[in-house]
């Protein structure tokens, strides 16, 4: 039974969305609304039972060996609080600083790593190798020179004049266009998915026209 | 002196790379093989359930510090004994103690295609703590669960954290060369040395969207992103918003920039208050022009368009952090007739500007444009320092380039030269 | 005004109109075009064929609601997949909302009502059979059919939970989670979400911690999945394939070249892919969701084409490219 | 206090934590454990903003009662509704837990209700409105209005024709061509400028660290 409500207070908001296609209505704006509340709402009761709970109140409830450390972390945490009174908000900046500065430092040998280093390792392929097909071979020169070609438009520190930096720059710069058409053409395919995901909900979980 | 620093560092790199190419290879994981074989896994069940007499034992325990780890690893190596011909072997079960007392504890079983190396500190039950001495035996485990153990060795060595990992060297000095290069620029920059920075189209074209809403008596609207503050789209469309703020400011042209994370908010309208006062109009400043329209992605772009066809604004500017909304947006704003200039990191979004907008800056260039605008100097030698490295890693790329030629004409392989100096290894 | 004006000028809900018929038409009469899954994704389909029931792997609802059109059917192949095979599953969730994504899709895979089905068994229902100190996969399912258990025809086979699959859900900073299970899976996930003891389950007595999986599946609509790489991949050498999104898949491109990533579905077509490859080797009998929506991509992507095609050709017969913009109407 | 105390908490804590990288030794690993366990924490009440913004600005609008006031009822209902619910009856905050796990729908309470049939089905259909918006864009938007757009354009339509079956048979190089293009030039374009932006990202964790950068400190106040 609980199920059958289920199903048709979904397909009422399903609905309700899509006839903002044709124009905004209140039913629309309810949606629009309810997603904000229920998703923080979420968050919040998530949050509060996966992290302060189990990782904070516990611990000091229970009196753990060191537990009062979490003290530091949890004071810090409160002073976001402190935005809200423009007297004080500059305490704020302290838990962000905390996360800010911890969160750069972790990251920065692991960006250095990932997106460049390995990256590097990676644009180091031989173009030949015996039994390569053709379309393979074609393939990796224009990865590699491409790749080169596109450095060369982000290359902000020369005119992008003369034979290198000009004719570089320029192939650069449609290498990238046919890259961003590969995109394109791919978020089409994932936007109708969107849809189709919906019109088999309505049409089958709903209707039960399709199956 | 300048331009020479990027192939100083380059021929630097390229030297101590070279070193390590020619140095040892760590110890190999006891793990690395992962092939599973479904010969290999298959247990005999007709076999002798028994070893039977006169098997010879795993010998000659080894144990050594496993490297570059927190101290709490040990590697355990072993010479099998004559259980490899024997069907109903399944592995071997390796004990530890710690010296000085009786229990042994069942620490591990190694699976047969393991071979006779064993990680010892990785599961979570039994670990291997710093500095102590322990002792080990192994023993060669059949389908019975009869088993034929070793002599208990003591471990030759202790286990201890390391001060530096060896295997992030490579790591390593990308990021002193970054950050050398980084630096470098800085003190350049800030001693006064003149930095060109190439013209971006859509940086010259801002001033000239600001100039045709000035002549049309149309607001201006700038959408800085839907991200956070962390994100490095935002910090750079901040920057960007301030140099809007105070050539609209000069000009009388209203502003609207409506936002979607309230901390965002708060430090875009001191932004654009800024703005206003650098300009010398302090009292021009609307306090409503910056507002918090909503968290939700679709209702803020629904918002934002409502904003477009009421407002009609001249000129759009999209810059900073944006996700699926930024089709919507730009439609919108291509219809109602503006003149538009995005720019985003956000690859995925980038198409969608480029075919809806009239100006879009390309993902590094948002950045530059930040600085280029912001025109403070440590800006701008962020960006030369950045395009140093750029350099080095093209140069690397086309020596690679040059090197696969070679091989292919000469039939050798400096290409794998190359390649080893750059590679790091799978596993930290 | 010229007809290449009033057409451009064309009310747009004419063409929200088209697009909504232009999917709705091929569910009812199906076109059931072939799909040649590319090699993409026959590599994570052949990596998980080399797996057995001593393997186990990681399952990651790294995504919201909002894609789980093109997420969901990901997840929910790779779950049959592992399913048929006996091997264990981790289910895990990078945000909030994706634990209750991999709670709906275990509730398809075990719904009576469709064609290929598994029956969930809870831990709690075969804890005699676990109380007997059987823990290998072969063992309980035996012992089970002697306890009197029997199969529909519907059905594939059993799901024990504890042995098969453990559903972990979603924790907070997940990128921490994925750092502190590569030393132990207990310490971040004392529980299942149904509060079962992680260390009881058979499947964790036998894979510890990450470094004893084999692969993990992350199925995300954002840049969740790179975590693994950084976290998983880099760190201790886990094996990693993603299932993204289409807006996402050409930018993880690079992963795979670079080997970083043993493959990658793409979008709903990689699902439909994979679907087709378990099709073909009999683990499922009818096709997914995701393969009966291609049909509907087909028709789509004509339109769009049309669309583009033609909007161009009335913009440049009409000589707009030279002109002021035109204005705007709804 | 204001400013020079924050900045250098983040100087002190990136420098740290940059070196922290390169040392495995234990001490160094129990910083790290200090960090992973603290920021969960601190991140926690973060959220505080978010709540405590959409309160005041519901609140504000119910108060004055603004244009379409009675709406904010529809935020502020769930968003202290859904805690309270999750606090009394924590079980049911497995999000949709399925009924083979246990128990039916109607036990498992409003808020395994509010998600499945709500927060699931809006979200899901606000993003499949991208495939209508998609499509009036083709035809009103997407204008090959230079060489380079142009490119980009053809590009996209060989991609488009290769992804679906339809495709292959329009032509059967369909497919191929689009996934040339996608392993060839997409890949040397998207790690092209992945390495710029990872540039880009570096150097602002580095301005950041340093206290070049330093817009995040803006909004609270002098």
């Amino acid at each position: 039974m609980s199920e059958t409500i289920g199903i048709w207070v979904a397909a009422i908001f399903t609905i309700g969305i899509y006839s903002f296609l044709y124009k905004e209505n209140p039913l629309y704006r309810l949606s629009e609304h309810l997603v904000v509340g229920i998703s923080t709402g979420f968050g919040i009761a998530v949050t509060f039972t996966q992290v302060l709970k189990p990782k904070l109140i516990e611990p000091i409830a229970a009196g753990e060996h060191g537990a009062w450390l979490l003290l530091i972390p949890a004071i810090l945490g409160l002073l976001y609080i402190t935005r809200f009174f423009p007297s004080v908000a500059w305490l704020s900046r302290y838990p962000m600083a905390f996360l800010m500065g911890a969160g750069m430092g972790i990251g920065f040998p692991l960006s250095m790593k990932a997106s460049v280093l390995r990256q590097l390792e990676a644009s180091l392929v031989p173009i030949y190798e015996a039994g390569m097909p053709w379309d393979v071979v074609v393939g990796n020169v224009v990865m590699v020179l491409g790749t080169l070609a596109a450095l060369i438009y982000f290359f902000f520190s020369k005119p992008h004049k003369g034979p290198f930096f000009g004719t570089g720059s320029k192939i650069g710069i449609w290498v990238i266009m046919v890259g961003f058409g590969a995109t394109f053409g791919f978020t089409v395919m994932g936007r109708i998915s969107l849809l189709i995901g919906r019109i088999q909900f309505l049409l089958g979980d709903w209707l039960h026209i399709i199956k | 002196m300048l331009k020479r620093v990027p192939a100083m560092l380059f021929a630097l790199l390229l030297a101590t790379g070279f070193a390590w190419a020619q140095a040892e290879d760590p110890p190999p994981a006891a793990d690395s093989e992962e092939t599973l074989s479904a010969e290999e896994s298959e247990i005999a069940i007709d076999a002798a359930v028994f070893p039977g007499d006169g098997m010879i034992a795993p010998s000659n325990i080894v144990v050594s510090d496993w490297p570059n780890d927190a101290g709490d690893a040990l590697l355990v190596t072993f010479d099998p004994g004559s259980e490899t011909e024997n069907d109903s072997f399944i592995g071997y079960t390796i004990y530890r103690r710690i010296q000085g007392t009786e229990e042994f504890q069942k620490v591990g079983l190694t699976e047969l295609n393991e071979g006779t190396s064993f990680v010892d500190g990785y599961d979570p039950d039994f670990v291997v703590e710093p500095g102590v001495q322990y002792e080990y035996m192994v023993a060669a485990t059949y389908l019975s669960g009869a088993e034929v153990s070793s002599e208990v060795t003591v471990a030759q060595e202790v286990a201890s954290g390391q001060l530096y990992h060896s295997g992030k060297t490579r790591v390593l000095l990308g990021c002193i060369i970054f950050l050398g290069l980084i630096l470098f620029y800085f003190y350049a920059a800030q001693r006064g040395v003149e930095m060109y920075l190439r013209p971006i189209a859509g940086i010259e074209a801002i001033d000239e969207a600001i100039g045709r809403a000035t002549e049309m008596g149309k607001p201006i609207l700038y959408v800085p992103g839907l991200s956070t503050i962390s994100d490095v789209a935002t910090i750079a469309s901040i920057t960007i918003l301030g140099r809007v703020a105070k050539k609209v400011a000069e000009y009388g042209t209203p502003l609207l920039v409506p936002n979607r994370d309230p901390i965002v908010y708060t430090i875009a309208e001191e932004t654009v208050k800024q703005g206003y006062m650098e300009a010398g109009r302090p009292d021009a400043f609307d306090k409503d022009s910056v507002f918090f329209l909503t968290q939700s992605q679709f209702a803020f772009v629904a918002g934002v368009n409502g904003i477009m066809m009421r407002e009609k604004p001249a000129t759009n500017f999209y810059l900073g952090m944006f996700w699926a909304e930024s089709l919507i947006l730009a439609e919108t704003g291509s219809l109602s007739g503006a003149i538009q200039i995005a720019g985003t990191d956000a690859v995925t979004q980038l198409p969608f500007f480029i075919t809806t907008c009239d100006y879009t800056l390309i993902g590094e260039e948002l950045y530059a444009a930040s600085a280029y605008l912001g025109r403070e100097p440590k800006q701008l030698g962020s960006i030369k320092g950045q395009d140093a490295c750029k350099g080095i890693i093209m140069a690397i790329i086309t020596l690679g380039l040059l090197l696969s030629l070679t091989d292919l004409i000469a039939g050798t392989e400096t290409l794998n030269w190359l390649k080893n100096i750059v590679t790091m290894p799978v596993v930290d | 005004m010229s007809i290449w004006e009033k057409m451009l000028n064309l009310d747009r809900r004419w063409i929200f109109l088209l697009i909504g018929i232009a999917c709705v038409v091929p569910f009812f009469t199906p076109l059931g075009l072939p799909i040649l899954p590319s090699q993409e994704v026959v590599s994570i389909y052949d990596y998980m064929e080399n797996l057995t029931t001593d393997n186990a792997i990681f399952v990651g609802f790294d995504f919201d609601p909002g894609t789980a059109a093109e997420n969901m059917p990901m997840g929910v192949a790779v779950l049959r997949h592992a399913f048929a095979r006996h091997i264990p599953v981790f289910i895990t969730a990078y945000g909030p909302l994706g634990q209750g994504m991999a709670a709906m899709a275990l509730d398809e895979i075990t719904d009576e009502e469709s064609d290929d089905y598994y029956v969930y068994v809870n831990w709690e229902d075969w804890a005699s059979i676990r109380e007997q100190g059987i823990t290998d996969r072969a063992g309980i399912e035996e012992a089970w059919i002697a306890a009197g258990n029997t199969l529909s025809e519907n059905a594939h086979g059993w799901v024990f939970e504890g042995r098969d699959v453990a559903f972990l859900g979603y924790l907070p900073y997940f990128h921490l989670v994925i750092l502190g299970m590569s030393s132990s899976i207990a310490s971040q996930y004392p529980t299942d979400i149904g509060g079962t003891p992680l260390e009881e389950m058979p499947m964790y007595q036998e894979h510890k911690s990450l470094r004893d999986i084999d692969l993990a599946v992350t199925t995300a609509g954002s840049s969740a999945c790179v975590a693994w790489i950084t976290y998983g991949r880099e760190k201790i050498g886990l094996p990693v394939a993603f299932g993204v999104t289409a807006v996402m898949a050409t930018d993880y491109y690079i992963y795979i070249q670079s080997g970083q990533i043993i493959g990658q579905m793409g979008g709903l077509r990689g699902a439909a892919e994979y679907e087709t490859l378990l099709l073909r080797d009999g683990y499922t009998k009818s096709p997914g969701k995701a393969f009966v929506g291609m049909d509907v991509q087909s028709i789509a992507h004509l339109l769009i084409i049309f669309l583009v095609v033609l909007g161009n050709i009335a913009f440049f017969a009409g000589g707009f490219n030279k002109k002021t913009k035109l204005k705007g109407r709804r | 206090m204001k400013r020079s105390v924050p900045l250098a908490i983040v100087m002190v804590g990136g420098i740290l934590f940059m070196i922290q990288y390169f040392i495995p030794h234990q001490h160094s690993q129990t910083l790290f454990d200090y960090y992973t366990e603290w920021a969960p924490i601190v991140g926690a009440f973060a959220l505080v903003l978010g709540v405590g913004s959409l309160t005041r600005l519901h609140s504000h609008k119910i108060k004055r009662k603004a244009k379409n006031w009675q709406y904010s009822y529809a935020v502020l209902i769930p968003l202290f509704g859904i805690p309270f619910f999750a606090l009394i009856m924590p079980q049911s905050l497995g999000g949709g837990m399925m009924e083979s796990m246990g128990g039916d729908r109607l036990t498992q309470g409003v808020f395994d209700f509010a998600y499945m049939n709500i927060q699931v089905p809006i979200q899901a259909t606000m993003f499949s409105l991208l495939a209508f918006y998609i499509a009036s864009a083709a035809f009103r938007a997407f204008r090959a209005k230079s060489a380079l757009a142009t490119v980009l354009l053809f590009a996209a339509i060989v991609v488009m024709l290769g992804q679906v079956p339809i495709g292959e048979l329009i032509g059967k190089w369909f497919p191929k061509v689009g996934l040339w293009i996608l392993r060839y030039p997409n890949l040397g374009a998207k790690r092209a400028i992945g390495l710029g932006v990872g540039f880009g990202v570096l150097a602002t964790q580095l301005k950041i660290i340093f206290g070049v950068e330093r817009n995040w400190l803006g909004g609270a106040g002098e």
